[in-house]
């Protein structure tokens, strides 16, 4: 390689891209699914309609689980039981993002966080979002609230949470 | 070098619809019954988890991410083979031969029921610039099953009685969902899809999970009674160009077949095996499989099936589950859940009239548009 | 699998639709590159390689044999026969085949006013003017029977 | 357990878009890798490839597709992925192929083509967060690598000028790369001023995404002794996946990292890894993520990484060289491809043919590693002289 002055590969320039100098075919197409959600789950979608969380316990390592899961991987067994968990939980880690998913810039800036859950073992929690807050003031183990879509709203889904917002202001 | 054996094995779902289950539960579901199977603790004494299954028939990007918790994989060696479950079988044959662990479990798993879009899945698997903008499924599918009747001058009654055989067997087994009692004429009078594929030869999809536990030798001996040796494996690729196979035959299945057979020593197949389960997509695959594997000639595949040759109790019963025909197609699972199907056949828990059979072969497919496909010979 | 306090109606059972919307813009490639320029000018293109000497269909930038990079591009007559077909909602999609070419094309078959495809009919290319042609295989409206055969 | 040793490699040109499409990237690389070996297509037993996610190329079972390719047309043939760190894992599945005697010379080729997703390539790792309890959120990649380079300078308490080090010296490395298609001579100071995309990922902190190849060929000892005086060969392979509810982990440390070089060390014979091995090429998708894995695989003690980047010891006439190739920060991500040029830069390195490239201190042993999935999986491979 080292006696190779130029590598194999034809870069294409962003102006060839986009002008199509070359021959392109396109193709688009819109892939649907519906996700069965299972048997635990389902159980804390229907707890987030109904402004809880759910965590299940293993009773073996007795760990609550959040998100729950039917099964306990440490233990390879399934879950004994439901446990209704706090909606107050601490910021583990958090980051700002400035844009979408398809790699735009957003208008706003959005502060995404992993939250600890308060009643689940500890280290457990979720992603989700920050609101109420400047970023500038946004720290690790900061105490949150989850702030709850009014019930007429909630549709069992992650977002019947709107988001998290500090407890302490 | 060891000899490696399925000391467990284990399935779920296995059924049109399993809404009660997400797949990870599925998954755990199978693989706890495989694990109970073995006598195994995966969380203790798996060396290697692999996992065969394809993103978009999750609908989640490199999908592996989803696969250790409920395999007890969390913290271990786990790793996907994007291959039909027999080749994932076979990539942890080939880690116990290395010597690099001496307990594998292998899994692969369908959840069709939730693509609601598959047919725009299986037409992204086409080349996007020549063989796209042309072919579905299905049309691929009838120009190799038109071109392969022609040169073997086969009726359309011959591929129609391979799916009511198959229907039939199907009925004698408990996992098998789309078994029934369908003659050769209500095939013939099914829809037309693209001639010359008609509905009722196209397999009807359904969820499941298959997971197998490999030993070595040694292993094997301490934890069963009854292993299940594998003495012969092979995996195999014609051309991918649709437009550049020979569609008469299945290049795949004769070069996974050579190869699994050298390494067995089989030198006379016809007469080697005490069953066969094959990829019977449409019937006639059932057919060009059989050539391509030797147990049957371009010459005498016609009568073999005619005279029943190859029905449950005839002198080579293929596909005793019921094939694909009957299980379902659970795409990347398929060849994993016939492996399912031989295993219990070989310890005498299948048909009846198989009790005592010593000598199977399995061999896959990786369904349209593709030309890939692996064998894997067992024996108690 | 189901947990001692897990679903017991399936009104309970939930599950959650989304879709995946995807959109590309594929490269024709290096000898895609090629065989569009030649079907601009109304040529069907092939590669030819310099070790076995076979010539393929679509053409390849390597010979998938001898896998070295294939020498040259040479024109193929635009007449093939039918290796198979389908048909579906009135429509035939066709695998051409090209004398001592291996591949082949896979294209819609116009069918005949009079009589049935079969495997083995003689078929030419029918290419769009040349003002409406794009660099990819649409550019041949369809194949037809060619008369007499 | 038979002895592997790899025998040729071979690799692209890593850009952002590229004329060729994924078959003839990989057959380029593969081409390349077969010549340096001085061997032939029909001499190849078995091919093994290595992708990522479908939707980058924008074909399901995106392995069937490239087949042809990567030279696996009429032979055994497959593809095996875990995510971003199939590219070191693809040789290890090519490994226990000729180390349990089942073939005796497998060509192994990694490729990505990311440049066809449409708005941005990016888009795709949208769909790689659970369906139903992320993905709802708008989630991005971006988002999951901030987290845990947030949660990494809290607990260690690093900077980010100590992380922005790692770009600096990887983008500049690269300058001798003549696959490179971010090489560079940047300050840190130009790291910490790019514009913020997550915060605390900046521009400058981040590989691009790229399209591109690299291959190289595996052989049995026997083979090996036949057709080269010079054989590199793999004494150590590792793996290991972790839990997939990330947001129940502890993200300061990647544990499935440190799992997956034990197991690789221990079939190496390694008690000692940051004397014993005299280089590596560490996944660097993220430059923070560089200093990670040296801790994940014990060349550095936990939170030390970012001191011995800033001593220089991670240079390429350092006595611990990190990435001379340039990593994926400076040569480029097309993600199981760079992992493949991790695993072709480890064997030129130690045949001393990296030109430029090639680090100072003699070297007999060199680790090359990835990394992926929701920040999940390590797969390690040991290469000796």
């Amino acid at each position: 390689m080292e006696s190779k002055k130029t590598l194999p590969g034809t870069p294409i320039t962003g102006a060839e891209w986009e002008n199509e100098v070359y021959s392109f075919r396109k193709h688009s197409v819109q892939l649907r699914y519906a996700w069965d959600a299972g048997s635990a789950v389902s159980g804390f979608l229907e707890g987030l309609k109904e402004g809880r969380i759910l965590g299940r316990r293993c009773n073996r390592c007795m760990r609550v689980l959040v998100p729950p899961r039917a099964f306990c991987e440490r233990c390879f067994r399934s879950t004994d039981e439901w446990v209704e968990v706090k909606d107050t939980g601490k910021i583990n880690t958090y980051s700002v993002s400035y844009v979408n998913n398809d790699a735009s810039r957003r208008d706003k800036p959005l502060i995404v966080a992993v939250i600890e859950i308060d009643g689940a073992s500890p280290g457990m929690g979720f992603l989700h979002v920050l609101g109420e807050v400047e970023p500038s003031k946004v720290h690790v183990d900061m105490k949150v609230k989850a702030v709850w879509k009014p019930r007429d709203e909630r549709v069992g889904a992650i977002t019947d949470i709107k988001y998290f917002k500090p407890l302490e202001v | 070098m060891t000899k490696v054996a399925i000391i467990g094995v284990g399935y779920s779902g296995y059924a049109p619809l399993t809404p009660h289950m997400s797949f990870k539960e599925m998954m755990f579901e199978a693989s706890k019954r495989a694990y109970t199977d073995a006598g195994i603790n995966p969380r203790t004494d798996v060396g290697s988890f692999i996992c065969c299954e394809e993103d978009l028939w999750e609908g989640i990007s490199i999908t592996d991410e989803y696969v250790p918790d409920q395999l007890g994989g969390a913290q271990r060696a786990v790793c996907t083979v994007s291959d039909d479950g027999l080749v994932g079988l076979i990539n942890g044959y080939m880690q116990i031969k290395s010597g690099l662990t001496d307990v594998v479990v292998v899994e692969s798993h369908s959840k069709l029921s939730n693509v609601l879009s598959q047919g725009d899945v299986t037409r992204m698997s086409f080349e996007p610039y020549y063989e796209r903008p042309f072919l579905t499924a299905e049309t691929a599918v009838a120009l190799e099953m038109r071109r392969y009747m022609f040169e073997r001058e086969l009726d359309d009654d011959i591929p129609a009685m391979v799916v009511a055989k198959n229907k039939k067997n199907g009925l004698g087994n408990p996992r098998a969902p789309y078994s029934a009692i369908l003659s050769m004429d209500e095939v013939l009078s099914s829809p037309m899809v693209c001639e010359p594929l008609r509905k009722a030869h196209i397999p009807e999809p359904a969820d499941g999970c298959s997971v197998t536990v490999l030993a070595s030798e040694e292993k094997a001996r301490i934890l069963v009674d009854q292993p299940v040796w594998i003495r012969g494996v092979g995996w195999f690729s014609d051309t991918p160009w649709v437009s550049q196979r020979d569609f008469s035959k299945a290049v795949y299945a004769e070069g996974s077949s050579k190869m699994a057979y050298k390494m067995a020593g089989v030198n006379t197949p016809a007469k080697h095996f005490d069953f066969i389960e094959v990829d019977d997509s449409y019937g006639y695959k059932e057919l060009q499989h059989l050539e391509a594997l030797g147990v049957y000639t371009k010459e005498n595949i016609k009568r073999a099936v005619e005279v029943g040759e190859t029905d449950l109790r005839g002198p080579l019963p293929v596909n005793p589950s019921g094939g694909k025909i009957s299980l379902g197609d659970m795409v990347e699972a398929n060849g994993l859940v016939r492996v399912v199907e031989a295993v219990l056949t070989l310890r005498g828990q299948g048909p009846r009239s198989l009790r005592g059979a010593k000598h199977a072969l399995v061999q896959s497919w990786r369904g349209p548009p593709t030309a890939s496909g692996s064998t894997v010979i067992l024996e108690v | 699998m189901s947990l001692p306090d897990g679903l017991r109606n399936t009104s309970q059972a939930k599950n959650w639709v989304d879709s995946l919307p995807l959109s590309y813009k594929y490269s024709a490639g290096v000898s895609g590159q090629r065989f569009a320029e030649g079907l601009k000018q109304g040529k069907i293109l092939g590669s030819k390689c310099s070790k076995c000497g076979e010539t393929f269909l679509p053409p390849s930038l390597y010979c998938p044999n001898c896998f070295v990079y294939s020498s040259e591009y040479v024109e193929i007559p635009p007449y093939g026969e039918i290796y198979s077909f389908a048909e579906a909602d009135g429509k035939a999609i066709a695998l051409i085949r090209f004398q001592g070419v291996t591949g082949g094309l896979i294209h819609v078959v116009k069918r005949p006013s009079a009589g049935k495809l079969k495997i083995g009919l003689r078929v030419s290319a029918v290419f769009r003017p040349a003002e409406q042609r794009k660099g990819d295989l649409t550019d041949i409206e369809f194949f037809e029977i060619r008369p007499h055969t | 357990m038979r002895r592997v040793a790899v025998v040729g490699a071979g690799m692209t040109l890593f850009r952002h878009r590229m004329l060729e499409t994924g078959k003839e990237m990989a057959f380029e690389a593969s081409r390349m890798a077969l010549d340096q070996a001085g061997l032939d297509i029909k001499d190849v037993d078995s091919v093994v490839l290595g992708s990522a996610p479908d939707a980058f190329d924008g074909v399901h079972m995106k392995g069937e597709y490239l087949l042809d390719g990567a030279g696996g047309t009429r032979k055994p043939y497959t593809r095996v992925f875990v995510g971003g760190g199939t590219g070191v894992f693809v040789p290890i599945a090519a490994w226990w192929q000729v180390a349990s005697g089942v073939a005796d010379i497998v060509l192994v080729v990694g490729e990505e083509k990311m440049s066809p997703l449409l708005p941005h390539p990016q888009y795709a790792f949208w769909s790689i967060f659970d369906p139903i309890l992320e993905r709802p959120l708008g989630v991005t990649l971006l988002w999951i690598f901030s987290l845990e380079m947030r949660r990494y300078m809290h607990v260690y308490n690093v900077s980010e000028e100590d992380i922005a080090l790692v770009a600096v010296k990887n983008k500049r490395n690269a300058l001798d790369h003549p696959a490179a298609q971010l090489a560079a001579n940047i300050t840190v100071d130009d790291v910490l001023k790019s514009e913020p995309i997550c915060w605390p990922v900046k521009r400058l902190d981040v590989s691009p995404t790229s399209d591109g190849a690299a291959a190289v060929v595996l052989a049995s000892e026997d083979v090996a002794r036949r057709i080269t005086d010079d054989p590199v060969w793999i004494t150590g392979v590792g793996w290991n996946v972790d839990s997939t509810y990330w947001t129940n982990r502890d993200l300061c440390y990647p544990e499935y990292l440190e799992k997956a070089a034990n197991m690789a060390y221990r079939m190496a014979h390694i008690s000692d890894p940051k004397k014993e091995i005299d280089f590596a090429e560490v996944y660097d998708p993220f430059d923070y993520k560089e200093l990670h894995h040296m801790e994940g695989l014990q060349l550095a003690r936990r939170g030390e990484a970012p001191k011995l980047t800033r001593e220089g010891v991670t240079q390429r006439d350092g006595d611990l060289p990190i990435n001379p190739s340039g990593g994926l920060l400076g040569v480029g991500n097309p993600i199981a491809a760079a992992g493949m040029m991790k695993i072709a830069e480890v064997f030129w390195q130690l045949r001393g043919e990296a030109g430029k490239r090639q680090v100072k201190k003699p070297v007999r042993r060199g680790l090359a590693q990835a990394w992926g999935d929701l920040m999940q999986v390590g797969t390690v491979v040991i290469m000796e002289r």
